[in-house]
């Protein structure tokens, strides 16, 4: 193995950024790693739970900061990459905090934002105190307390899939993959904290399509007698009593529907971060019509980017889920280390 | 009606909250199998009478569980029992038993055999 | 037969209206026709992408597409941008160029609308004017409408009215210029055309139907006919 | 000799040859004829006209022998519970005949050495008392000897009987019935009468030193540390009051059956059957179960699926109790395995389906006088939708043919079996037509095994109509399930036929020419078409023509239901798998190529949980055909049956 | 008076009273700061509404006088301007190249005598003008061809108007002012509460092409503005944004008239129990039929949606801003709805002669209408 040089910026410490510096640190490199946080960990940190097999996002934190515990990565955080330019084989990032930053190669990482579901005005969330989104509920889980915002306990709750997914309206066309999955691992937790609360999901398409996620969606059908209806959600408002009242056509019954509920979760979908947008913009980063970047190929470059030496790693480029974004760094490490080896070309 | 030559109309809103669910939760009671089904309509394509009517056992599943009972009432003592949707079912749906204890379900809270 | 999907795709309406519709069903969760009639907009713009022409024919025939009130809710919500309104105004509009409308009965309703509404446009150049309300024909007016039908010119002189007298306010009479250039309008644009189609296949209909018809106005068989109809099966 | 018995008694007053003693087994005696003889009268008046005459003719015709004979064999000796389980069988032949010995024999002891030679019945039962020292003579010691000898046995299978109440193992039997509180009463009152029958005797032969090996020795042992004679008296006094209770707590239990058999058995001789209505037939068999629980040994959902609430003689005893029989009556396969094993013969299938018809609404019955008799109640029958099920069905007029093809709903989940049965049929050469090619209505009979006789009657006329408009003289089928309903309940004069009989019947005709398969082969046979419609060989000599049938030790009677039997409308998807799949593993043990059967929902039953490959003996046979020379002429046809030339490979 | 004049001064110097900044305000507030349309200040091109002129000729004279004589705008009405065919168009009679070339005349008769801003009366229209000038925008050759048949028919010619406005944007736009001319609050003087208000706005205002509304589709502004600039409180109830349904062929065909009613009644029974004082709205047909429908199904069924079996007034937004200036009601023409106002105006503290109730404008007693509700 020929010796290798060369300092790496992975740019995002959230899942793909940690495991991608923790790679590459194993494999001799120097990575300055940057998150605009003050601790690591990215969305995980939001999270209580991860689906399917509901083990606490709090272990998958550990395993990665034990990956970032390696002398050969320098952590900077609470900072930003402002700017991003490649003179010669070099490229130069400027910080938030007017720092500049020299390296080989640069990892993008930057990951994605949840959709404000406030877009989706029909449903009144930050109207109707309610309305929630399935962030919002997670932080409850994580204080161990579902309530209403009068403090009681929800009796019907309501979850309703592709909030900013699939909609022209918002601009985003894609499926963001994990809501429907998330939705279900949700509205188990939710059976489980309140045994007597009714669910239902409101969904346009089931999409389980990962490990253990049908067995997941049957689980919740069988177990805790969660029930889906196929229609999404049109307008929610509140009567007298502060209930909400939602509107729906039960699509498989051809008919509408109106029901009345506690509490709706907004299964909020994922966009390209702000960050990751503005890289873009200064760095002259091709995107997609998702906005998110675009790779230099679907099937075998999605760690590529249009500028040699840089790289992507995890949701920056699409959805994606805790193991398809390790796998996705591991992806990106190996792309490293091969541009490096043969002389950065 | 006379004075204004039009009424009210019906609403066909499907009215959750108010719909009367006592048959499908004898039924679930007895049969939770139901709980587990997925609309996938597997059963009215494989289905004796649907090949003659547009009578769906999908259909009448979801009706029951949204307590649309009268259409159910009417339609249901058209399935002949023949147990090809139980042979297609992918979620292991009991659903000859389904169809057997609406029946019975009419009988006990309306009094009407089917 | 001709290929309807085409004919549709001709509407700037309908290549407005109707992009690939995944069924979610936000439309007729809030449409105010889905709730009262039989009616079901998600399934119409599902049947016509289909674009299976028997199928289309039969809606172009059927009482579905007249149910709609256009109000046009369905176009805020639709996550693909559809317009299922615009759809159904667009199937409207082909099956009265093909006279199928009178092939239902809430279709042949048309005539009545064209007789009413239609006619005033030439008349007052307005769809609606004050004494072309009949009170026998609009009891749910109430009262009140009758006492300001009986007193009209006092009622809308105290309110500023010019009632069928030229210049400015409510009311008043427009020009006879100004409504020979909307002759005129509705004759370069097929308008008139259009009101022609309406009348040539209500006549067929009314003789078909053994019913009374006359060439204008409303005192005729056919006429209370179509406006009175109510055969009670648009509503389950 | 009955009209003398009054006299006697006051006879024997004055003689002493009388104790108080006696009055509670006199009573319970007495009380027991009675009711025996009323509860018979009220069943025979319940009988239908016919039956009525049946009965009349097996009483004075040859059949009565026949029941004698049987009631000797089965209610005495029970010879077919010692066939199935030798155990078992010891213990009811020892109590049942070796009380019937006990009685015999006391009977002629009491008239032989009894100083009247006519007595009443206690003078038998408590002879030893009234004659405490006979026993002197040789001939007298030889016949105690001989009493003793069966009392020992009767007491043997008292052993067995105790026993097996604390550890069912001892008698071979997995799961013993569960008693109410009566019968446990009437148990202990049982068990009773004979210990104490025979504790009293010993301690009277005790005091006279009379007795033989057993009453003797246990007698002067007894004497030598007791006053015998005083402690005898209060053990006669118990042995009278346990026959007493048991006598009159009787009715209120299940040995009622001990009686009720016997009038089973008559009128079975006399050739009356269960029928599809509650009658006098059906309580008559109700009450002729003696809870032995073979039933339950037998029954599939027992061992494989562990369901031991719901066989048949749980049934019985709710529908004797008037408990809620629902599901029990339901969560059943109907494979009739239970019917086969019967040993008092009761047809339980046949009752399970009247209870099932009779759903919510007729043929509810409520105890009367305490239990001791029971009336038929009828409940209000519900509002009922006029117009018929199935008024969509459309007319039809079928093509003209000789034979017709009926698939099936289930066969047409199965289309490589279709195909292949449509390819044997136009092999035969034979004018044929498809009549539910495109999907016909159900043949009835999945409604029928739940009970919904009405509706399955508008199928059965619809599919007659069919049938007889195309003037066929054959019809066959492909599901055993049709097979049975078009034998038994269509009114048709056409020769019913399930596929592999006609399979058969073409190759004895040598019409269709086959190859022998070089394939092992173990068959299952269909519950439906097997047990209950008799079909047995014909598959496997159809089979053995073209393969190598080996056996399972699950052949005939003894075969096993796949689980997916329309019989059972509750059984859980998982529940099937499991009776599947232990099924599926008992005959593919010898990893034939094929584990074949003749029912296409046997079939897709066992395809999923089997080692080996599941087939329909059509699919094995379509392969074997030799295509046939004539159809060589016809190449439309020949084409036909190449292109349907389906089975397995 | 200076108790008054204090509560004006507040509710002037703070457009979000704070007994209206209730949970969910700061929400609304975002979704309004998205959709703030540009509505021009002066100099306007009047189209009048055909229903409205007919029914309430008192609102549109009263926009007229007030931006003319209070705020001395410039506001023209061509006298040969028409209807814009839009209760034909939607009515399935009149097709969509003959409505373009109708309104296209409006704008060429507005380029004529020189003005840019288009002030509607009409929600119908204002959705027609709103669809057809999109419709140009993704089809330009219709707007060609638009052009063509207009010279065809009139030789006129046009250009696209630089400001669209619905007249209520207008008085939207204006509602401070009005407040700070305001003689009567929408408080009940009794209670010292502020009224309920129930807004409704047309549908064709802003479902079609939310960015054409004050506030978007979902949470209008237009309405709820006055209402809550004017010390009223706006309410929220489950069927707000659900069409009145006039639905056009739908009331126009008497045979159909149950679809339309039948939405009203679910509207009417949805908003009852938050006990409203008064229904707002932008809109003709809407206005209209909440008014004459209340009247119909008390007939039919008996039912009032009131307090106390009384029905409630429905208002358009002219009327009420009248009110507030302290107009007339009887010149406001409140007299000729079938839900007479007095309990409102009762509330409101307003003094009214009953005896000019039924005058003419030179002051000759006129018969009284009988049976009216609320009287």
């Amino acid at each position: 193995m020929p010796e290798m040089t060369g300092d790496v910026v992975v740019v995002g410490g959230g899942t793909a950024g940690m495991e991608a510096a923790g790679q590459l640190a194993k494999a001799g490199i120097s990575v300055t790693l940057i998150e605009k946080q003050k601790d690591m960990g990215g969305h995980l940190k939001e999270w209580h739970h991860l689906f399917p097999d509901r083990r606490s996002s709090i272990e998958v934190i550990t395993y990665l900061k034990s990956q970032i515990d390696n002398n050969n990565i320098k952590l900077i955080t609470g900072d930003t990459v402002g700017g991003l330019e490649k003179k010669g084989n070099e490229f130069i990032l400027s910080t938030g905090s007017g720092k500049e930053i020299r390296a080989d190669a640069v990892l993008l990482a930057t990951g994605f934002d949840l959709f404000r579901s406030e877009r989706k005005e029909e449903y009144g969330y930050g109207i109707y105190d309610n309305v929630i989104t399935s962030a919002d509920l997670e932080a409850m889980f994580r204080e161990k307390e579902i309530k209403l915002k009068n403090g009681e306990k929800p009796n019907k709750t309501g979850f309703l899939h592709c909030v900013g997914s699939r909609d022209e309206k918002v601009g985003n066309l894609y499926c963001s993959k994990l809501c429907c999955v998330t939705a279900v691992k949700q509205a188990i937790e939710l059976k489980e904290h309140l045994i007597d609360c009714k669910v239902f999901c409101f969904y346009m398409d089931m999409r389980m399509g990962g490990a253990l996620y049908e067995e997941l969606y049957r689980e919740a059908q069988e177990k805790y007698g969660i029930n889906f209806i196929r229609g999404k959600i049109s307008e929610v408002s509140v009567n007298i009593n502060n209930k909400l009242i939602i509107k729906a056509e039960d699509t498989l019954a051809g008919r509408p529907l109106k029901m009345e509920l506690d509490m709706l979760v907004l299964m909020a979908g994922m966009e390209m971060s702000a960050e990751g947008t503005k890289l873009a913009e200064s760095g002259k980063l091709k995107t997609g019509e998702n906005r998110f970047f675009a790779s230099a190929d679907h099937h075998f470059g999605s760690n590529i980017s249009n500028i040699r030496g840089l790289f992507y790693a995890g949701t920056c480029t699409a959805p994606m889920n805790i193991s398809e974004t390790i796998s996705h760094a591991r992806g990106a490490v190996d792309e490293i280390i091969d541009y490096l080896k043969n002389g950065k070309k | 009606m006379e004075k204004f030559g039009f009424t009210l109309s019906k609403a066909r809103v499907i009215d959750y909250d108010n719909n009367d669910r006592r048959i499908v939760d004898f039924i679930i009671e007895r049969e939770p199998s139901l709980n587990s089904c997925i609309e996938c309509g597997g059963c009215s394509a494989t289905c004796t009478t649907g090949n003659f009517t547009n009578f769906s056992l999908r259909e009448i599943h979801i009706l029951l569980k949204r307590g649309e009972n009268e259409l159910v009432r009417n339609k249901i003592r058209h399935c002949m029992l023949c147990g090809k949707c139980s042979l297609v079912c992918p979620r292991g749906v009991n659903t000859r038993n389904v169809v057997f204890l609406a029946r019975q379900a009419f009988q006990k809270y309306d009094n009407y055999a089917v | 037969m001709e290929n309807y999907h085409d004919l549709l795709m001709q509407d700037i309406r309908f290549e407005e209206g109707l992009n690939a519709c995944m069924n979610c069903g936000v439309c007729t969760a809030i449409c105010p026709a889905a709730e009262f009639y039989d009616y079901d907009p998600r399934k119409i713009v599902d049947l016509v992408q289909s674009g299976d022409n028997e199928e289309i024919e039969k809606l172009l025939k059927s009482e579905t597409i007249w149910y709609c009130g256009e109000c046009m809710s369905c176009k805020t919500r639709c996550p693909r941008g559809n317009t299922p309104a615009l759809v159904v105004m667009a199937l409207r509009t082909l099956s009265q160029k093909l006279g199928f409308f009178t092939e239902s009965e809430k279709g042949r309703q048309q005539f009545a609308i064209k007789r009413t509404v239609g006619e005033n446009i030439f008349k007052y150049g307005y769809c609606v004017a004050a004494y072309a309300v009949k009170p026998e024909m609009h009891m749910e007016q109430g009262p009140i409408w009758e006492y300001v039908l009986n007193n009209t010119h006092d009622v809308y002189e105290r309110l500023g009215g010019q009632i069928n007298e030229l210049g400015e306010g409510p009311l008043r009479r427009i020009p006879e210029d100004a409504k020979e250039e909307l002759k005129k309008i509705f004759e370069v644009t097929g308008g008139t055309d259009f009101y022609n189609t309406i009348e040539e296949h209500s006549r067929k209909k009314a003789a078909e139907m053994g019913l009374q018809f006359s060439k204008e106005g409303i005192d005729n068989e056919y006429f209370i006919e179509v406006y009175t109809a109510n055969n009670g099966k648009h509503t389950t | 000799m009955l009209y003398s018995l009054p006299d006697r008694l006051f006879k024997n007053m004055i003689i002493m040859q009388f104790d108080p003693f006696i009055i509670p087994f006199n009573l319970g005696l007495y009380f027991i004829l009675i009711f025996v003889v009323t509860r018979s009268v009220i069943w025979f008046r319940e009988l239908s006209r016919p039956d009525k005459l049946r009965l009349q003719r097996g009483f004075f015709g040859k059949p009565f022998g026949q029941s004698l004979k049987e009631i000797f064999l089965e209610s005495l000796i029970h010879r077919k519970i010692l066939k199935t389980n030798l155990r078992l069988g010891y213990m009811h032949m020892s109590l049942a005949f070796g009380w019937f010995l006990l009685i015999l024999f006391g009977t002629l002891e009491a008239d032989i050495f009894g100083e009247k030679h006519l007595n009443a019945p206690y003078k038998a039962i408590f002879f030893r008392f009234f004659n405490p020292d006979h026993g002197k003579t040789p001939f007298e010691e030889g016949y105690s000897f001989l009493m003793d000898l069966i009392l020992a046995f009767v007491l043997s299978g008292l052993i067995l009987a105790v026993t097996k109440r604390f550890t069912s193992k001892t008698v071979g039997m997995k799961k013993t019935t569960r008693l109410k509180r009566l019968d446990k009463v009437a148990l202990a009152s049982l068990w009773l009468i004979f210990p104490s029958r025979l504790i009293a005797e010993s301690l009277t032969s005790g005091a006279y030193g009379t007795g033989s090996f057993l009453t003797g020795t246990l007698g002067s042992w007894f004497a030598s540390f007791l006053p015998a004679k005083e402690v005898a008296y209060p053990f006669w006094w118990l042995y009278s009051l346990s026959l007493g209770t048991f006598f009159v707590l009787l009715p209120l239990t299940r040995y009622l059956h001990i009686p009720t058999e016997l009038f089973l058995i008559f009128m079975r001789n006399s050739g009356i059957r269960t029928g599809d209505k509650a009658g006098t037939y059906s309580e008559v068999e109700l009450h002729s179960c003696s809870s032995c629980g073979i039933c339950i040994d037998r029954c599939q959902l027992s061992f494989s699926a562990g369901i031991n609430n719901i066989q048949s003689a749980y049934l019985m005893k709710s529908i004797r109790n008037n408990e809620d029989t629902y599901d029990i009556a339901h969560n059943c396969l109907l494979c009739g395995r239970c019917d086969q094993a019967c040993p008092v013969g009761i047809e339980l299938s046949p009752i399970r389906m009247i209870v099932r018809r009779a759903g919510e609404s007729e043929n509810k019955y409520t105890n009367t006088w305490n239990g001791y008799f029971r009336s038929k109640q009828t409940l209000p029958v519900p509002k009922q939708a006029v117009k018929p099920a199935y008024d969509f069905l459309p007319e039809t007029n079928p093509a003209k043919a000789d034979v017709l093809y009926f698939a099936g709903c289930m066969t047409h989940r199965a289309p490589s079996m279709k195909n292949a049965i449509v390819s044997m049929l136009n092999a035969s050469g034979q004018k044929w037509s498809f009549i539910d090619e495109n999907g016909g209505a159900c043949c009835g009979r999945p409604l029928m095994l739940a009970g919904k006789d009405k509706e399955a009657r508008e199928l059965i006329n619809y599919n007659s109509q069919i049938i007889w408009k195309s003037g066929a003289h054959t019809l066959v089928t492909s599901c055993p399930i049709c097979y049975k309903v078009f034998k038994e309940s269509y009114y048709l004069d056409v020769e019913v036929l399930h596929h592999t009989q006609f399979i058969k019947n073409l190759i004895e005709e040598g019409s269709v020419k086959m190859n022998f398969l070089n394939k092992r082969v173990t068959y299952h046979t269909p519950c439906e078409l097997g047990r209950n419609s008799g079909v047995y060989d014909e598959p496997k000599e159809v089979l053995r023509h073209v393969a190598s049938l080996e056996l399972t030790g699950f052949e005939d009677d003894n075969s096993l239901c796949c689980g997916g039997s329309l019989g059972n409308i509750m059984l859980s998807q998982a529940n099937k798998r499991k009776i599947a799949s232990d099924v599926a593993t008992e005959l593919t043990k010898q990893n034939p190529d094929y584990l074949v059967t003749a029912c296409p929902l046997c079939k897709k039953t066992l395809a999923p949980v089997s080692k080996s490959k599941v087939a329909d003996i059509s699919e094995i046979v379509a392969d074997a055909i030799v295509t046939p020379t004539y159809t060589k002429k016809n190449s439309q046809q020949h084409k036909k049956t190449v292109k349907v030339s389906a089975g397995i490979t | 008076m200076n108790i008054l004049s204090k509560s004006i001064l507040q509710i002037t110097e703070n457009t979000q009273p704070e007994y209206i900044q209730g949970m969910g305000n700061e929400g609304k507030k975002r979704i309004w700061s998205e959709y703030q349309k540009e509505i021009a200040d002066d100099h306007f091109f009047y189209v009048r509404s055909c229903i409205r002129q007919s029914f309430y000729p008192g609102s549109e004279q009263f926009f007229l006088n007030f931006m003319r004589n209070v705020l001395g705008k410039d506001v023209y009405e061509n006298p040969s301007h028409t209807t814009c065919t839009g209760i034909g168009y939607h009515g399935d009679i009149v097709p969509l190249a003959t409505i373009m070339t109708v309104v296209a005349r409006h704008f060429a008769l507005m380029k004529e005598s020189g003005y840019k801003n288009i002030a509607i009366s009409c929600v119908t229209s204002f959705g027609i003008y709103a669809e057809i000038l999109e419709t140009w925008k993704h089809f330009p050759e219709e707007l060609e061809k638009t052009r063509e048949y207009l010279y065809k028919a009139t030789g006129r010619e046009f250009d696209i108007p630089e400001n669209m406005a619905h007249t209520s944007d207008i008085i939207y736009k204006f509602r401070n002012e009005i407040a700070s001319k305001a003689k009567n609050l929408l408080i009940n003087k009794k209670t010292g509460e502020p009224l309920k208000v129930v807004e409704h706005i047309g549908c064709h205002y802003a479902k079609m092409f939310p960015k054409y509304g004050v506030g978007g589709a979902e949470f209008p502004r237009v309405l709820s503005g006055m209402a809550e600039a004017w010390g009223g409180e706006v309410v929220d109830y489950p069927e707000r944004r659900h069409c009145f349904g006039f639905g056009f062929r739908q009331y126009i065909v008497k045979a159909n008239r149950g679809y339309s009613l039948s939405n009203t009644t679910k509207k009417f029974s949805s908003m009852e129990p938050f006990k409203p004082d008064l229904v707002l709205t932008n809109c003709p047909g809407c206005n209209m039929f909440m008014d004459k429908w209340q009247y119909t199904i008390k007939e039919m069924e008996g039912t009032t949606y009131g307090v106390d079996g009384e029905s409630i007034p429905v208002l358009t937004y002219e009327e009420l801003a009248g009110l507030v200036l302290g107009y007339n009601p009887w010149d406001l023409g409140l007299q000729f709805h079938m839900v007479q106002s007095e309990p409102l105006l009762r509330k409101l503290g307003i003094e009214y002669d009953t005896d000019d109730k039924f005058r003419t404008k030179d002051g000759r007693q006129m018969p009284v209408p009988e049976n009216l509700i609320n009287a």
